[in-house]
This record gives structure tokens, C-alpha cells and sequence, in this order.
């Protein structure tokens, strides 16, 4: 047994995140804590995951940790160098796109998981402006399981979403099949406080695990939304393990994680 | 004619030619890689203005051609330059002051619009964005649509699937062909008859090319036509798309190339800073862009030493070990 | 699961374990070139039978299917097989004495509703064929279509376009998607994983893996995973996609593989005129596919000589100067 | 002045094909005579003409004569090798698709230019089925010019057709714009008695060209339909020039010749 470790809240979200990616998945990285999360999954517990990116780069052999994905690491010693059509293809497409899981970031959730990544305020003349969509929306409208990262704040989970960029449930229970989309959107929020999944019946949020030393309240007082708490358990905290493979053979130079 | 034997010419000689104020345009690359950047700087230097800019996920070709005021529409999916700017700057000012009009789509619609111009039909079809803002909010007004024949009278369109359930969909989003005035990509080789040669990710760069009235190439390596001939599986662009060819080295600097060089993380935190105070970004534009007469020249400011620091390993393609920051 | 390690596995055991009496196939290559043949033969050999084929342009696989009985239905642009076989034999006499069903499409359509399978869309839009009899003369029934889940209810459905007359199309065709239950490819390179290099055209090969259930590969050479990520430029198919793996070494004879062997055109021949006469046929079909055991001992009757024959110049990647009678 | 040389029908029907090329096309090659009309362009009247494939390839060296759009020969040092979707896209793309002229076969054509390639007999249970479509339909509907090769017999030049398998004018006036498609289909047609073209108003075919020594009487009497021959005139015979390329430098191997 490993006793418990120090670890900052950027190590305890990769770590959680790279404990939901199965062998045999194919896993779609967004950038920045994205991108550590699947090469932590690759090397701890899912050695057959595949990485792959929208930019259209297959099981790339990642020496150092791309920063974007667009970044050349990502072009050297992949299976196959294709394109954007060809890498949202292999999601839209059930047959590879059953398989794969998403990991993407937000600036904006809502109880149902939908995502903004657009804007603050009215979109025609916004507050703040974000970067858009890119691969967000199509991702959370075609494959199956996606895991959100989010900084747990009450102005990022949200009643009401400024823009709704990303589609999870929708307005819950089965609005996401009735606007025609395949099941699927965000399944699992990590964030700097815990773990949260959605009910399979309504689709609304719920907390599934606090991190060690986090109370329910702070989650509560940090969430603008009514969420359940009453089946949360206290997250496993990383392991030695876990740790040592994240910080010495994922991110030596320290990119992400500082 | 596309098929003249010798495209080639000077850049800037390229730029006057195709783009003009009020230009369609698109620019190849994808955030911080293989954007067109010579050309970009070009066109700044050129004040040529009123651009509609139709872009995925551009980042630093981007953000200099709204910075410097070029762009007045825009159709987007995602601006962002990796670790220096998770929501390009200047983009960002201009959407927030309402100097520029914009419409979101996400990457696949992008690139599939492309994809359309570049198969000449109307539209293609996909299963993204159902129940998204993406298709409720219209960011060109009814009344411009109409008023403007090179801009589509609807976003998008939303059908039910004419083939029942077929593949399992009810409805289907069609969105609408995109077909650029011009588009200006960068590769690592070209011929003089514009067939050219992209190493690594090809990105949407293909699809925006053949989607397009005229193209110019930038290209790192001028080579002779049997270079390429000789491999004909890696030459995604034949000639007869191509309307010019530069020969212009480092052309995509401070965004990288696959094989040449890496992007330039120092220049591009270097811009970001800059771009977000109006004065600053006016020393800057001052002294890289306005203040150099060509890419060479801004290549000379760069200096030996920062190129030298992100030149390509011969093995990986980029610079191993590169300080990132 | 797609990415185990190793696919690779005898012939005889991908045929018997992913074709079934029934499927619905399609199998790579374009009339006399890369059609994979031992996969071919060893349908024939394994008596499966009840087969639906996909076909855009196939000749030399297509027509020893259609001859050994094993197709009963059949979606088809053209049947055809170079100088040897304008239109191929067997196809036409069982199109003739009602022996197959079948419904014609053009290669673009066909390229197309491959494509929308690989795509996970459930049509993709075309202007072919506006004012054709490949829309309105459908070859299977509307109650067969009723009757049959994995046929789609429409042959294909024609749209006002919905953006107005932008590009200039009033009206629109779509095809259905196809999502086959296997497609059999022959390629020149692939590793143990399913991951493939096709060396000259694609033909719709890449479409067809990519829309598929299961796919099975048989290869010229199997490679070191190594060798073929060393380019991944050049790797069209990543292992995600395949199924089964099987090495066999002119697996695509008597049709061409460029870069290592030309069509045989004498054996074309040969096959054209045996499929004329029921007698001759089932003599050909006796020596070269029923009376061996595999593809080594059919190529084994075929001889040094005719292999040597039409082994291809490294230079070219064809046979030179080869005799084609 | 070249006087007037012996030649074949096949031979003369391949001039008059590449006759019609122009400097600059984009030549789409169908198989047999097609190609070899194209390599005569080419080496002939228009060096910059670019012959390319519905299978993928773009200005291929074409070192030997091609018997089929999926010969390997056609895949030496061609500007670029791609796909059938890639190669069709060219065409149906008007910014390309209007440089390229098509040459084509058939086994029968109507007066509006429309032709079969499918079957002789009903549909469902024909008498003869012929090959199919396979691009002919697609480059019938996208491409401006068509040069359609046929044998001048009355079965073949028919009233109507068994089965319309690539459009032509439809039925004249402005049915092909009506159904929705731009302009094009077959503009020429090449048989071994003459040359025929359409009425721009009509869409009717007429006779252009008759070949020396060729009456008008056999013609009318080879048509089903009516056609006006009242603007025909004499075909100027193939020049020594033009043979001598033809049959040395295109054919050999006399593959498509003999």
C-alpha cells in the first residue's frame, strides 16, 4: 500500500482523469491539462489507450508533451498523419467513435453538462470573449464519454450558461436524443475539488467523489446549481505510483505542471 | 490558366495580385503551426483592409491580421495560440469593442464548409451541434445575408434524415460551402507549377486550397518538378489548383513547420504581451511588421540565435528539448 | 477491440471468421488493380455464399464472386476489367439470366456513400446523375427494402438546396451511407496492428476500411511497426480500423500492385474466355481455385515464368514494355 | 502542305478527338481510344494539356499507353496520386471542373447527346448489360465539354435510349438546367464516319464533319433519328504530322491502334 503523498490539484485532476480512460480507448486531447491526463493514463493504467488528436495525428509516440494540438511533437512517429475531416470522422462515425473518450476544459458548465467555451455575457457584444468551439462541440456531440476539466467556481458552474457551445444533456432527461443527437457529452467533471458524474436517468450532475481534506460545503458553496451529494465518497488520492510516473516520465520539463 | 509551367514570383508581387480590400480569404495552418506568416505580414505592411476571414482554428496569423486592423468579418471555430494566449488577444479585444463581426461554427463545420467548396456542392452534412448555440445564434444578420451575394443567406440549416433512421440519425445539420476569393498556405515544398509537398499534419490547409478561386503558396523549399514527381503518394496539392508560388525560407515564423523549425514560444509570449496594451502593440507592429521592408529583413531582427534555438532535429521533426515557455 | 497488438492470423481463419453467408462486403482495388484475389479465392473455396457486394469499380474480384455463385445481391457502378473484359462476363450473364439483384450507381456515388459511412453520416450530397435513370430505376423493390433493415428504404432522394442557389446548384442528389459488415483490402505494406501503406492511387480503399464493421487486410509485406512509423505521411489506414491481418505475398494476383507486380493480362484473358462457356468455366474454376489449397499453391500452377513476367521495373513500379494482349 | 495520308478509322477518329483539345485543359481519359486521343493531344496540338483519372491521378508521365484508368501506369510520376472521391471533387468543382474537357464511350446516344452504358432491354432484365455507369454519369453532369467516341450504327444512334446512364441535353432546350445540372454533357461526338455537334438552343445534335469519302446518304442512313447535316462540311484529314506522332510516339505497341 501506498501511503498518501503530497500532491498539488493539478496532479490529483490528471490523476483522476487518467483513472477513467480504459485500455483499448481512443482518447481525444484537447490542450494543456488534457494532454497530461492521457499521456498519465498511457503510462499508468491504460498502456493500450491511444492518443489521437482533431488535428488528425493517430498514436503519437509523444517524447515530450505537446503544448497544443498542433504541435509538431505530436506529427513525429504516429501511425498515420491525416486531417482535421478525417480525425472528427473517426468520432462521428459510431463504429471508431464508440470508442473514444473526450478530454476537453471550459470556462462555463451546467447542471447538465453542456459547456461554454464561447463568451461572457451576450454573445453579439460579450463581456469576455473565449476562444470558441474548436473541436468542443463536435467531440460532445458525437462520441460517447467525455471528461471536463473545470476550476470548481460558482461563476463556472453555472444556472445558466452565457452560451451553450458543447452539448451534454441538454435540458436533461431525454432532450439530447430528442434534438438528435447519439448519447454521449460529458460524463465526468474534474475539477480542483472533486469528481463529478450525471444520472442516467435525468441527466443532471451529481457528486461522485470529494478529494481527501475537501469539505462538502466548500463543493456546495462553489457550485451555482443544485447538486446531490448524497452518494459521494471521499476519491482515492494518488498513489506513489501514480505520482512518480506523472511528474518524472509525463511532464519532466514541468509544462503543465506548474 | 493553372497549368502555366513557372508560377513563381515574389511575394509581395503575389499579394498585390490576389488579395484586395474586401477579399474572401483563408489562411492555412492551425493555431501556433505552418501559418502562412510572410504573407500575413505582407498584407499588413500592404494595409489591405476589409478582409472576411474565414478561419478553424487559426492563432497567429490570426491575431496580427485583426490586430492590424485588416479584418472586418470573420467566421471562426476557435481562436487560440497554445500555452501564450488560450484566447488570441487582440482576437478576443475586437469581438469584446465590436470592431469586427463574427460567427461561430466549431472545427468540423469549418473544415467541412471548406471541404464543400472544395467538392462544389452547397453543403455537407453533419451530426454536430444539435441543441448548441452554434446554431441559434447568427452572428451576420439576416439583412447583411441578403444584402451581400458572397455571404450564404442561411448559417446553417437543420433537416430531418431523408433516409429515415438510417445510420442511426434523425436529423442531420447541413452547413454551407465555403469559397474563398483566396487562400495562402504554407508548405515545405512546391514546384514552379504550384504541386506541392506538405510534411506531417495536413490540417484543413487541401480542402481550403481546392476550395478556392486563387492560391498562392509560400513554401520553405523551391524544388525542381521531378523531386516531387518522383513520389507522387506525398504531394496532396496538384498544380492546377495553385496560382502563384513564393519561395519564401522560414515563411510560417513565429509558427512552426514540421521538419524545419519549431514555433517560436519566446516570440509568440513576446506578441501576447504586447498585443494586450494599445501602445505597446503599436511599438511592436512598429518594429516587426511596419518598420522592415520584408520577411527577411523581420527574420534579421529575429536574430541567428533564436533560430538557431528552434531548428528542427533532423530525426523528430522539431526542436528536441526546446525551452517551451 | 481494435488496437490489440497483433492482428495477424492465416487467411483462411479472417475469411471463415468475419465473412459470413449473408454479409454484406465490399473488397478493395478498381477493375484489374489491388483487387484482393487470395480473399477473393478463399470465399470461393469456403463456398460462402448470399453475399451483398459493394462495389464502385471492380472487375477481376467482382467477377470471379459473381461466377462462383457466392453474390446474390449487388450495388455496382461498373463491371468491367480493362482490354480483357470491357463488361465483365459472369456479371453480365448473371444480370442477364436474372440470376443476381442488382442496382447501379456511378463510381462517384458509390466513392460517396462510402465515404458518408466512413464519415457517420447518413448521405452525402452530389450533382451527379440530375435527370438520369440511376435515380429513377431503383433495383430493389421498395418491399424488399421494407423487408430488409440492412438495405436502405430510399435508393437516394433529391433536395431543393436549402442555402437558395448558392454555388449555383438549384437541386441536390444524396446517397445513402454504406456501412459494409467487411471490407477485404489488399495493400502493399502493414504491421502487425492493422496499420497500412498504400503505395500509388487509394482508389476508394480508404473510404471503404474507414465505413466498415470489420475489415480484413492481406499485405505484400509485413512490416515492423517501426518501419512504417518512421512516415506516418505515408500510412493511409491506422490500425483502429482492422480487424485481421494476413500476409500474403501477391496476394492481389492476377491484378496489379504497383511497385511490385503488374496485372497478368493473359490470365484476364484466359478467365474472359473460360467465363463464356459453363463447361470451360467450371474447368478454369477447378484447376485454379477449387482443385488448390490456398493462394501459394495457386500461384504455384501459375508458374516462374508468368510471375517473372510481370514483376515489376523498380523504376516505374510496373512490368516495362510487358506484353498486354 | 502534307498531302493526304492512308489511315484507319480509329486512327482518324483519334485526331478529331484531340483536335478539340486545347492548350490548357484538364483532359479526364476514360479507357481505351480515349487515351489514346488524350496522349495525341498532348504530344500533338496541346503540350500543356494535363491528362488525369476518375481513379486519382493528375499528369501522369503516361511512359506507356494506359489500358485502364487503374493501370499501374498511370501512377508513375504523376503530380499527385489520390483518390477517386479527390478526383471527382476536381471535376464537380466548377472552379477546376470547368478546364476539363472528358473523353468517353458508350454504347448508345440520343439526339440530345444523353447516352447508355448500362444495358440493351429493360433495366431489370436486360438483354445485354453493358459495363454501368462508372464515372461516365458523374463527368456527364459536372464537366463542360464531353467528346463522346461511338461506332456510327443506326442500333447505336438511336431515338431512344434503353436506359439514360449520362446526361446529356436531357431532352433538349433547357431540360439539363431544369433537372438541375450546369452546363456540359457531350458537345462532340466522334465516330468513324464524322463529327457531330449540339445546337445551342436546342440541344440538338447536327453534323459538323464528314470524313473524306464518307457520303452523307451513309450517315443518315447509320442515324435512327433525324439529324440536320445541312452545315456539315468536309473534315480535314489527318496530317503525316499527326499520324506519324500518333503511331510512334502514343501507340508503339500499336495496343489501341491494332
Amino acid at each position: 500500500m501506498n501511503k498518501v503523498q503530497p500532491y498539488t490539484p493539478r496532479e490529483i485532476m490528471a490523476i483522476m482523469a487518467a483513472r477513467e480512460i480504459r485500455n483499448g480507448d481512443i482518447v481525444f486531447s484537447g490542450t494543456g491539462i488534457s494532454m497530461l491526463a492521457a499521456m498519465a493514463a498511457k503510462n499508468i493504467n491504460a498502456p493500450d489507450s491511444v492518443i489521437f488528436f482533431e488535428t488528425g495525428a493517430m498514436d503519437s509516440l509523444l517524447e515530450e508533451l505537446p503544448l497544443a494540438v498542433a504541435d509538431p511533437r505530436i506529427m513525429y512517429w504516429s501511425a498515420a498523419n491525416s486531417r482535421l475531416t478525417d480525425a472528427f470522422a473517426t468520432m462521428q462515425n459510431p463504429i471508431t467513435g464508440n470508442k473514444v473518450i473526450a478530454i476537453l476544459g471550459a470556462a462555463q458548465i451546467d447542471q447538465y453538462g453542456n459547456l461554454n467555451t464561447t463568451c461572457i455575457g451576450d454573445y453579439f457584444s460579450p463581456e469576455i470573449r473565449f476562444s470558441g468551439s474548436g473541436g468542443g462541440c463536435d467531440v460532445a456531440s458525437f462520441v460517447p464519454r467525455c471528461i471536463a476539466f473545470m476550476q470548481h467556481e460558482k461563476r463556472k458552474f453555472v444556472k445558466k450558461l452565457d452560451y451553450l457551445t458543447s452539448p451534454g444533456q441538454l435540458e436533461g432527461n431525454n432532450s439530447r436524443q430528442a434534438a438528435g443527437l447519439r448519447p454521449g457529452g460529458v460524463s465526468l467533471v474534474v475539477t480542483n475539488l472533486g469528481v463529478m458524474r450525471f444520472d442516467k436517468n435525468n441527466g443532471r450532475m451529481y457528486l461522485d467523489k470529494f478529494y481527501p481534506g475537501i469539505s462538502l460545503k466548500k463543493i456546495y458553496e462553489n457550485t451555482e446549481f443544485d447538486m446531490d451529494v448524497s452518494k459521494a465518497t471521499q476519491a482515492d488520492p494518488p498513489t506513489k505510483t501514480e505520482l512518480k510516473i506523472l511528474r518524472e516520465e509525463c511532464d519532466p520539463q514541468r509544462l503543465i505542471l506548474d | 490558366m493553372t497549368n502555366r509551367l513557372n508560377k513563381v514570383m515574389p511575394l509581395e508581387q503575389a499579394i498585390e495580385q490576389y488579395v484586395k480590400t474586401g477579399s474572401h480569404i483563408s489562411i492555412g495552418g492551425f493555431t501556433l503551426n505552418r501559418n502562412p506568416m510572410a504573407a500575413v505580414y505582407e498584407i499588413i505592411r500592404q494595409k489591405i483592409c476589409n478582409l472576411h476571414l474565414y478561419a478553424h482554428s487559426n492563432g497567429t496569423g490570426l491575431d496580427e491580421l485583426i490586430g492590424a486592423g485588416c479584418v472586418s468579418k470573420l467566421e471562426i471555430a476557435y481562436a487560440g495560440n497554445g500555452k501564450a494566449a488560450p484566447t488570441c488577444i487582440r482576437f478576443a479585444r475586437a469581438a469584446q469593442n465590436n470592431e469586427i463581426l463574427f460567427e461561430d461554427y466549431s472545427n468540423y463545420m469549418m473544415s467541412l464548409r471548406f471541404m464543400a467548396g472544395a467538392m462544389g456542392v452547397p453543403f455537407l452534412p453533419t451530426l454536430s451541434g444539435l441543441g448548441s448555440d452554434i446554431l441559434t445564434k447568427w452572428g451576420f444578420s439576416k439583412s447583411l445575408r441578403k444584402s451581400d451575394p458572397k455571404i450564404v443567406d442561411n448559417k446553417l440549416a437543420v433537416i430531418d434524415n431523408p433516409f429515415g433512421n438510417w445510420t442511426g440519425a434523425s436529423k442531420v445539420v447541413l452547413v454551407p460551402a465555403i469559397n474563398p476569393d483566396i487562400t495562402i498556405i504554407h508548405v515545405q515544398k512546391a514546384d514552379a507549377m504550384g504541386t506541392c509537398s506538405i510534411q506531417g499534419l495536413a490540417f484543413a490547409d487541401i480542402e481550403q486550397v481546392k476550395a478556392s478561386k486563387h492560391v498562392i503558396i509560400t513554401c520553405e523549399k523551391l524544388v525542381n518538378k521531378e523531386e516531387l514527381r518522383q513520389n507522387p503518394d506525398l504531394n496532396q496539392i496538384p498544380f492546377i489548383h495553385v496560382s502563384a508560388v513564393c519561395h519564401v525560407p522560414m515563411g510560417a515564423y513565429p509558427s512552426a513547420v514540421f521538419g524545419h523549425y519549431d514555433y517560436d514560444s519566446q516570440y509568440l509570449r513576446k506578441f501576447t504581451i504586447a498585443a494586450k496594451s494599445p501602445d505597446e502593440f503599436r511599438k511592436y507592429q512598429e518594429k516587426y511588421i511596419y518598420g522592415v521592408k520584408d520577411h527577411k529583413a523581420f527574420l534579421n531582427i529575429i536574430g541567428r540565435e533564436r533560430i538557431d534555438a528552434i531548428t528542427a532535429d533532423p530525426r523528430t521533426g522539431y526542436s528536441v528539448n526546446m525551452k517551451r515557455d
